[in-house]
């Protein structure tokens, strides 16, 4: 194939990787950062993909559902936080698996209820409905340059955030002390309240960013769960950095596997994880606990 | 020529652009109470982790009766009868004080890997079990939780955990810090019955207790070896003085 | 009458604190005043962590009142009871690994509840220059003397009113630890409370205006610093020495 | 006194992916119970009504609850193939009348077949096979295959090969994708290079709304006419939008047939249900019709069970879709329409396979 | 005296099991079949998650080797001989395990349960897609195993009630298995290993030795389990090695209640149970399953099980509770 059969190709990767740090920023948050392994991220998601929906079938507009829809998420990551995930920090792990697994199920038929069984769509909206042409007769839609451009603006502001701030140091701590912080005069359960819905809001943007190019269907979150795990792993938790570079990764490998090595498509991945846990047990960027 | 146990040939360790330990070579003579001393991040643990294998030398030698054991792992360490307690408290939390004592007697089997008969029947690692916490002066909280166990208890049962692998030398890191006086005072009475058929070597910053009971110091400053010698040298030494002690009448 | 209790910073009343089924603490008040140092003794496993954590509302008591400044507090989260301006240097120094020296020093910086900002980075790094050497190591790679010096740091990068150390003198260098006494001292100089957990005698009997020995969950002992070195009997009946 | 109660034991998910299927399946059915007075050859109705989940892992222990426990006279289900699998083997043989309203695995009229099972849908060598001469007519030869690499996918791309490459056409590459990932761009890439005249697909749900929009935002559609089995715009019309136009399938059925079986049908379903009727309502308003026609002949007594048989296998269904007849395998003869997507809605171009049979490879019965 | 009232209950469970084919229908002897089989399953989990520490999110691998080993080795035989097929899924679980394991074990925490995760995610993926093994139609057994003894079949598994009987005594002898491992010195250093593994390293102990045969023991037991299920419903296919597998596994070890046990059989039986009749309920069953699971987590922090201590300590106490002024008027 000719070179700028690559080229594009390797645009592709970058655009999945920017696409697979965006769906995978929120739970980056919560499971990298804050500790909480979070299967439910998947329904965050697809809460956030429905509300965009309704949303803008509902107001005609697809920035007033974002709008509408983040406060939403937020509400939402609020009350599951306080009622169900405050109550486990200080227990083991495994039982945010047990919780959070069983949020998925509570998620899906919720979702069924309010939104029935139907696959729906989203309208590109107006201004970024164009497209940039690319080969003979390829091209590559603005939108795509939007969620790239709001992916890098996620990836920034949250390293910002977590790495700069005082309040970035403070849930850092409390993701490894819990107590100790308390002591040292922060109310952690406000702090984790906030940060929890936080994680949600994120993970439920990405969603709503996604849902013009994407479908909207029951189950959808499924799809995007384990590769969000996958890219959080392999960066490595607790770096922002390692999730952006994991995602890249993970795009670059599924990208040129499924062109170069196609009928290994569905393990590359998997693979790919493996391999690097192998060769740095706590991922590219992960420090020893 | 000494009859040495343990012996470093220039041990070199660095964390990054830190050295923590700077070729260190010491020798340790069997059947002594060797102290190490030195200020704060002066590459003590570093040095008995590098012993105990929990950390690699990045270069250097470490020979244990004339064996090199320079890149074994922990537990082939171990196995070989060198024993250590942790400076930060490393014990099973939510085991009895029995249980965690028992895991350790339970290492010096053969192995381990023995799925038949019930742990309970092994007449030897009972025993074992029995007088480490004798030792130790846990019997009587043989049954509590280690982790509802004060702090200072916790330490105790460090170093109990120790004993029961009936290790030949002895590596324990500040064994007394957290420590009330009387049970420390228990300790050094312990170490010092234990010295008359083991080695040890302590690090301790507790400099009555280290004088009670060493006969041979060593002062590490920033990675390096100061000055080795006899506890009367060291503590004349000027450059110690400046380095560690401070005032003289903390000394005393 | 009033202004008494105002004076108090904090004043317990019968404390009765449990871990679950175990009663660890027998019914002991306590109090301390502004600009008051005060030593804790007693063996091994006798309750002076828990009575603080009772304090601070970490472990909180089951029965007793926590008054703080003359307001209760009992059973208040321990955030609240810290914001009133007390520190807390706990005896496992509660070093968060996974945030660089920096960092851990910064994190809760602020100034006293009075506007007060005695102590901020540069203070605190010239008192242990060891951590300036060590600014962006991560607290898990740290040796244990530097975490000591670490958790202090942090405690007073809080510029409390009252603080508490719990064994804060463990694990450090003769120098360091007189480096420490020395900042005891000059926060009492300067009218902040203290608590103190030590087993360092000596120091204590120098710093302490009054002294508290615990036994089993109860006060046995509780007098100044002259008459509790004027009785030796004393420390070797409760402490052992 | 009252007449015994038959029971129809319904096996279909309402719940994941594949719940709309199922509630569209089930409304149908029930809905042509309905209309027949909710009596079968004279005798009331009993569901019994469960959800599959599209399920295979738990397919045999729903089954068998159905079979065993229930005692079910007839059992409609499922919508996924592997399920259906699992189902029919169970079945077939001593088992209820089955009435198969979707999964169209070629094996369970194949491999599997039995007297006592039915299909009212498809089967995948249907979903294909038509797909051939269709291409080829409307003048495309170099065709790029794509499609969810799982059971039905591979069946369905195998029969669009038997019939496409003897009528001259040439399969310029293969592209089996990973089953049920929708990241598609390195695949359209691929595709843009290969320049071939179309490509033939088989997606479904919500993989065929993502990759027609995929396509379509990819730029394809002016130089790459697209093709493929008729899931990949059956009720999809609102969530693809403009992306959809001109999109061609195959399918044996087309929301705007104009039979008037289908005219009262849909106005009918949309009356009950309040949704659309799509293919898979159609699918389960045809099982409905077929156990009803069973019944009938046989004035409600289940124990004359060669009868009843007999009397399905022969039944002539005025179906929404147009006339249906049973092979001798038990799968619909139907015939396929090619449809393209016109203003969101699926019309039929024309008829691409009068009466398309199925070879029921495998089948001894 | 103690020990035998707790024990109690599970002699009586026991029983229950025993007698039920006596009582209960030919479904119900399936169904319970088919708990018992996912009850082995999950006891096999336990011993990784609940004893040694060890979060596997891919133990549904082991569990569909097993399966498969039987179905690909026997899809076309004309008899399937018991003493070849069960050591060959075995053994086939048991390679596997020791296989995943030896990667594995070399990460820890999470990193641990993501590279189990991608391990069966690779096999699933492989079966899956494998046109060779049937792809995602999986494959069909029309034939139970038999055990001859000379011309006579002495298990006739194709009977329900014989499967039933089977299936219990490999779920009692693997739980008795377990039992006796776990009382032995290797379940001592394995207990521990799940306190504080780098202790157990600096005591002198090689920590990944154990745990690898501790994965491998879960993993062969998991293949047991799995030879169960192919054999009990002829049908082996990829979705036995699906992550949702291996994460209801988790959740009736968790349900149930770790590192006992009894805990992650009560657990199989809850949600197989809950599974099986929640859905008779509502159309909107998940939503009610999701629900109880989130109360269980919430309100008994130690699974299921610890219900019946906590009622026995109530009691207790309430028995006590009459007593008590006389104590304290002692003191
Ligand atoms: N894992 C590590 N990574 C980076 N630096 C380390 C690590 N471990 C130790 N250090 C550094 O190496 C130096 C030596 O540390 P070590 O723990 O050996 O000191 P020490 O002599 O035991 O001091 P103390 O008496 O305070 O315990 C310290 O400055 C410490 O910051
Ligand atoms: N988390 C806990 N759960 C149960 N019991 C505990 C817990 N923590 C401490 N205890 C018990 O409470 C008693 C008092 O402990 P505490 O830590 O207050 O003692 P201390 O006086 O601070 O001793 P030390 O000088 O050793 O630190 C001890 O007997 C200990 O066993
Ligand atoms: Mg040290
Ligand atoms: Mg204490």
């Amino acid at each position: 194939m000719e070179l700028s059969f690559y080229l594009v190709q390797l645009l592709n990767a970058v655009q999945y990787g920017f696409l697979l740090f965006l769906v995978a920023s929120g739970l980056t948050l919560l499971f990298g950062i804050m500790g909480i392994i979070n299967l439910a991220h998947g329904s965050f998601y697809m809460v956030g993909a429905y509300l965009a929906y309704w949303l803008t079938d509902l107001t005609g507009s697809f920035w007033l559902a974002i709008l509408l829809g983040l406060p939403i998420a937020l509400m939402v990551g609020y009350l599951v936080e306080r009622f169900a995930i405050s109550f486990l920090y200080q227990r083991d792990h495994l039982y945010q698996v047990l919780l959070t697994f069983a949020l998925i199920l509570v998620f899906n038929e919720l979702q069924q209820i309010l939104w029935g069984t139907d696959v729906h769509g989203v309208v590109i909206p107006e201004i970024l409905a164009g497209s940039i042409p690319l080969t003979d007769n390829q091209s590559y839609p603005i939108y795509r340059l939007f969620i790239s451009a709001a992916c890098i603006a996620i990836a920034c502001g949250m390293y910002w955030v977590i790495q700069k701030t005082r309040l970035g140091m403070m849930i850092r701590a409390g993701a490894s002390n819990r107590e100790m912080v308390q002591a040292l005069g922060i109310d952690v359960n406000r702090l984790f309240a906030f940060v929890f819905s936080l994680g949600v809001a994120l993970a439920a943007f990405a969603g709503m960013l996604a849902a013009p190019v994407d479908s909207v269907y029951p189950g959808m979150g499924e799809n995007v769960l384990i590769i969000s795990f996958v890219v959080v792993v392999i960066g490595g938790t607790g770096s922002i950095k390692g999730t952006f570079v994991g995602a890249m990764l993970i795009g670059l490998v599924s990208t040129f596997g499924k062109v170069l090595l196609p009928e290994m498509a569905s393990i590359m991945v998997y693979a790919l994880m493996a391999v690097i846990l192998l060769w740095r047990p706590h991922g590219l960027f992960g420090r020893a606990a | 020529m000494i009859d040495s146990v343990l012996r470093t040939v220039r041990l070199n360790k660095s964390f990054g652009g830190l050295i923590a330990t700077n070729n260190v070579t010491l020798e340790f003579e069997r059947g002594q109470v060797h102290a190490i001393i030195g200020p704060n991040g002066a590459g003590k643990t570093t040095l008995i982790n590098l012993l105990s294998g929990d950390l690699l030398p990045d270069d250097g030698e470490i020979l244990f009766n004339g064996r090199n054991i320079t890149n074994l792992p922990p537990n082939k360490i171990s196995q070989l009868g060198i024993g250590r307690s942790y400076q930060k408290t490393n014990i099973f939390a939510e085991f009895s004080c029995y249980e965690n004592c028992w895991v350790a007697a339970q290492s010096r089997l053969n192995t381990s890997m023995r799925f038949f008969r019930p742990a309970r029947q092994l007449k030897a690692v009972l025993e074992r079990t029995e007088r480490a916490l004798e030792l130790c002066g846990l019997s009587s909280r043989r049954d509590s939780r280690a982790s509802a166990m004060s702090y200072g208890e916790q330490r105790q049962l460090e170093i109990g955990m120790m004993l029961a692998t009936e290790p030949e030398l002895l590596l324990l890191d500040e064994p007394l810090a957290g420590m009330g006086s009387e049970e420390s005072l228990q300790v050094i009475e312990l170490l010092r019955r234990l010295a008359a058929d083991h080695t040890l070597i302590l690090i301790e910053h507790d400099m009555d207790a280290v004088f009670s009971i060493a006969q041979r110091l060593t002062v590490m400053v920033n990675g390096r070896v100061l000055e080795t010698g006899s506890i009367e040298r060291i503590r004349s030494s000027q450059a110690v003085q400046e380095a560690y002690l401070g005032v003289a009448e903390d000394a005393v | 009458m009033a202004d008494q209790t105002q004076d108090l910073i904090i004043d317990a009343q019968g404390l009765q604190t449990y871990y679950g089924d175990s009663h660890i603490l027998h019914g002991i008040s306590f109090s301390i005043a502004r600009g008051e140092t005060l030593s804790l003794m007693g063996r091994n496993g006798m309750g002076k962590t828990t009575l603080l954590r009772s304090l601070l509302g970490l472990t909180p008591p089951r029965e007793g009142t926590v008054k703080i400044y003359g307001q209760d507090m009992t059973g208040a989260p321990a955030h609240k009871i810290v914001r009133q301006g007390i520190a807390f240097v706990p005896e496992d120094r509660g070093i968060f690994p996974n945030l660089t020296v920096k960092e851990n020093l910064v994190m809760t910086s602020r100034s006293g509840p009075d506007g007060r900002k005695d102590w901020d980075l540069t203070r605190v790094l010239d008192t242990f220059p060891r951590l300036a050497q060590r600014m962006n190591h991560m607290g898990n790679h740290l040796s244990g003397g530097e975490q000591q010096m670490l958790t202090v740091g942090r405690a007073l990068m809080t510029n409390p009113e009252l603080l508490i150390l719990d064994e804060a003198t463990e694990g450090l260098a003769p120098l360091i630890r007189k480096e420490i006494w020395s900042v005891v001292r000059q926060i009492k100089e300067s009218g902040i409370a203290a608590v103190i957990v030590d087993k360092d005698l000596n120091a204590l009997l120098e710093l302490a205006d009054r002294n508290i020995i615990i036994s089993k969950g109860q006060i046995v002992y509780e007098g100044s610093s002259a008459d509790l070195a004027a009785n030796p009997e004393i420390h070797t009946r409760h402490l052992g020495v | 006194g009252a007449q015994a109660k038959v029971k129809v034991g319904i096996l279909l998910p309402y719940t994941g992916t594949y719940a709309k299927l199922g509630t569209n399946i089930r409304n149908a059915m029930m809905m042509r119970f309905a209309e027949a007075g909710n009596m079968l050859g004279g005798r009331p109705i009993e569901f019994v009504d469960i959800d599959s989940e599209a399920k295979p892992a738990k397919a045999q222990q729903l089954t068998e609850k159905l079979i065993k426990r229930e005692n079910v006279d007839f059992l409609v289900g499922p919508v996924h193939s592997v399920v259906g699998m699992a189902m029919v083997k169970m079945a077939r043989g001593a088992g209820p009348i089955t009435v198969i309203p979707n999964a169209g695995a070629d094996q369970l009229t194949g491999v599997l077949c039995a007297p006592n099972v039915f299909r009212t849908s498809f089967s995948s060598y249907q979903m294909g096979y038509p797909g051939g001469p269709a291409m080829i007519e409307d003048g495309h030869k170099r065709v790029v295959l794509m499609y969810w690499n799982y059971g039905f996918g591979k069946q369905v791309a195998a029969a669009f090969k038997k019939s496409f490459v003897p009528a001259g056409g040439t399969i310029v590459k293969e592209i089996p994708t990973p089953f049920p990932k929708v990241d598609f761009q390195a695949y359209l890439t691929e595709l843009a290079a290969l320049k071939p005249d179309a490509v033939y697909t088989f997606y479904a749900g919500g993989g065929a709304v993502k990759f027609v929009k995929d396509f379509a935002a990819a730029g394809l559609k002016d130089s790459i006419k697209l093709y493929g089995a008729g899931f990949l715009t059956e009720g999809l019309g609102a969530a693809q939008g403009d992306a959809a136009e001109g999109v061609r399938t195959i399918l044996h059925y087309a929301d705007s047939l104009e039979n008037p079986v289908n005219q009262r049908f849909r106005t009918a379903f949309k009356a009950a249900t309040g949704s659309d009727a799509d293919v898979y309502a159609v699918q389960g308003y045809d099982a409905g019709e077929l156990i009803l026609h069973g019944m009938n002949a046989v004035k409600g007594d289940t124990g004359a069970r060669a009868e009843m048989i007999r009397a399905m296998e022969t039944a002539e269904i005025d179906s929404p879709r147009g006339k249906l007849r049973f092979s001798a395998s038990h799968n619909p003869i139907h015939d396929i329409y090619l449809r393209e997507v016109v203003k969101g809605e699926n019309r039929v171009v024309r008829v691409a396979a009068k009466a398309q049979d199925d070879p029921a490879t495998g089948c001894s019965m | 005296m103690s020990a035998l009232i707790r024990s109690m209950p599970l002699l009586a469970a026991l029983l229950a099991l025993v007698l039920f084919p006596q009582f209960g229908s030919e479904y119900y002897v399936g169904l319970l079949t088919r708990i018992i089989i996912i009850a082995l399953f999950a006891l096999s989990l336990d011993l990784l998650i609940g004893y040694t520490g060890l979060v596997s999110f891919g133990h549904a691998a082991f569990y569909g080797i097993g399966g498969y080993a039987l179905a690909i080795a026997f899809q076309d035989a004309s008899v399937i001989p018991l003493w070849q097929a069960l050591p060959l899924s075995l053994a086939a679980a048991a390679f596997a395990a020791l296989v995943i394991g030896w990667i594995s074990i070399r990460t820890s925490g999470i990193y641990f349960i993501m590279i189990t995760l991608a391990m069966a995610q690779m096999f699933f993926y492989f079966f899956f897609e494998s046109p060779r093994y049937g792809g995602d139609d999986g494959i069909f057994l029309f034939l139970k195993p038999v055990l001859m003894v000379g011309s006579e079949d002495i298990l006739k598994l194709d009977q329900e009630n014989n499967f039933y009987y089977f299936a219990l005594s490999c779920l009692v002898s693997s739980y008795l298995l377990l039992v006796m491992i776990l009382r032995a010195p290797f379940g001592k250093v394995i207990k521990a290993i799940k306190a504080n593994e780098h202790r157990v390293r600096a005591l002198g102990y090689s920590t990944s030795g154990y745990k690898l045969v501790s994965f491998v023991i879960a993993g062969t037991l998991a293949g047991l389990a799995g030879f169960l299920e192919g054999a009990h419903s002829g049908y082996v296919n990829p979705s036995y090695m699906s992550w949702h597998e291996s994460g209801v596994c988790i959740a009736m070890v968790i349900l149930g209640g770790m590192g006992t046990l009894y805990g992650p059989i009560v657990g199989a039986f809850i949600i197989v149970l809950l599974q099986n009749f929640l859905p008779e309920l509502t159309e909107h069953w998940q939503l009610l399953l999701g629900g109880i699971v989130i109360a269980v987590v919430l309100f008994l922090p130690r699974g299921a099980t610890s219900l019946y201590p906590r009622i026995c300590d109530l009691i207790r106490r309430s028995r006590r509770g009459e007593r008590e002024p006389q104590e304290t008027a002692d003191d």
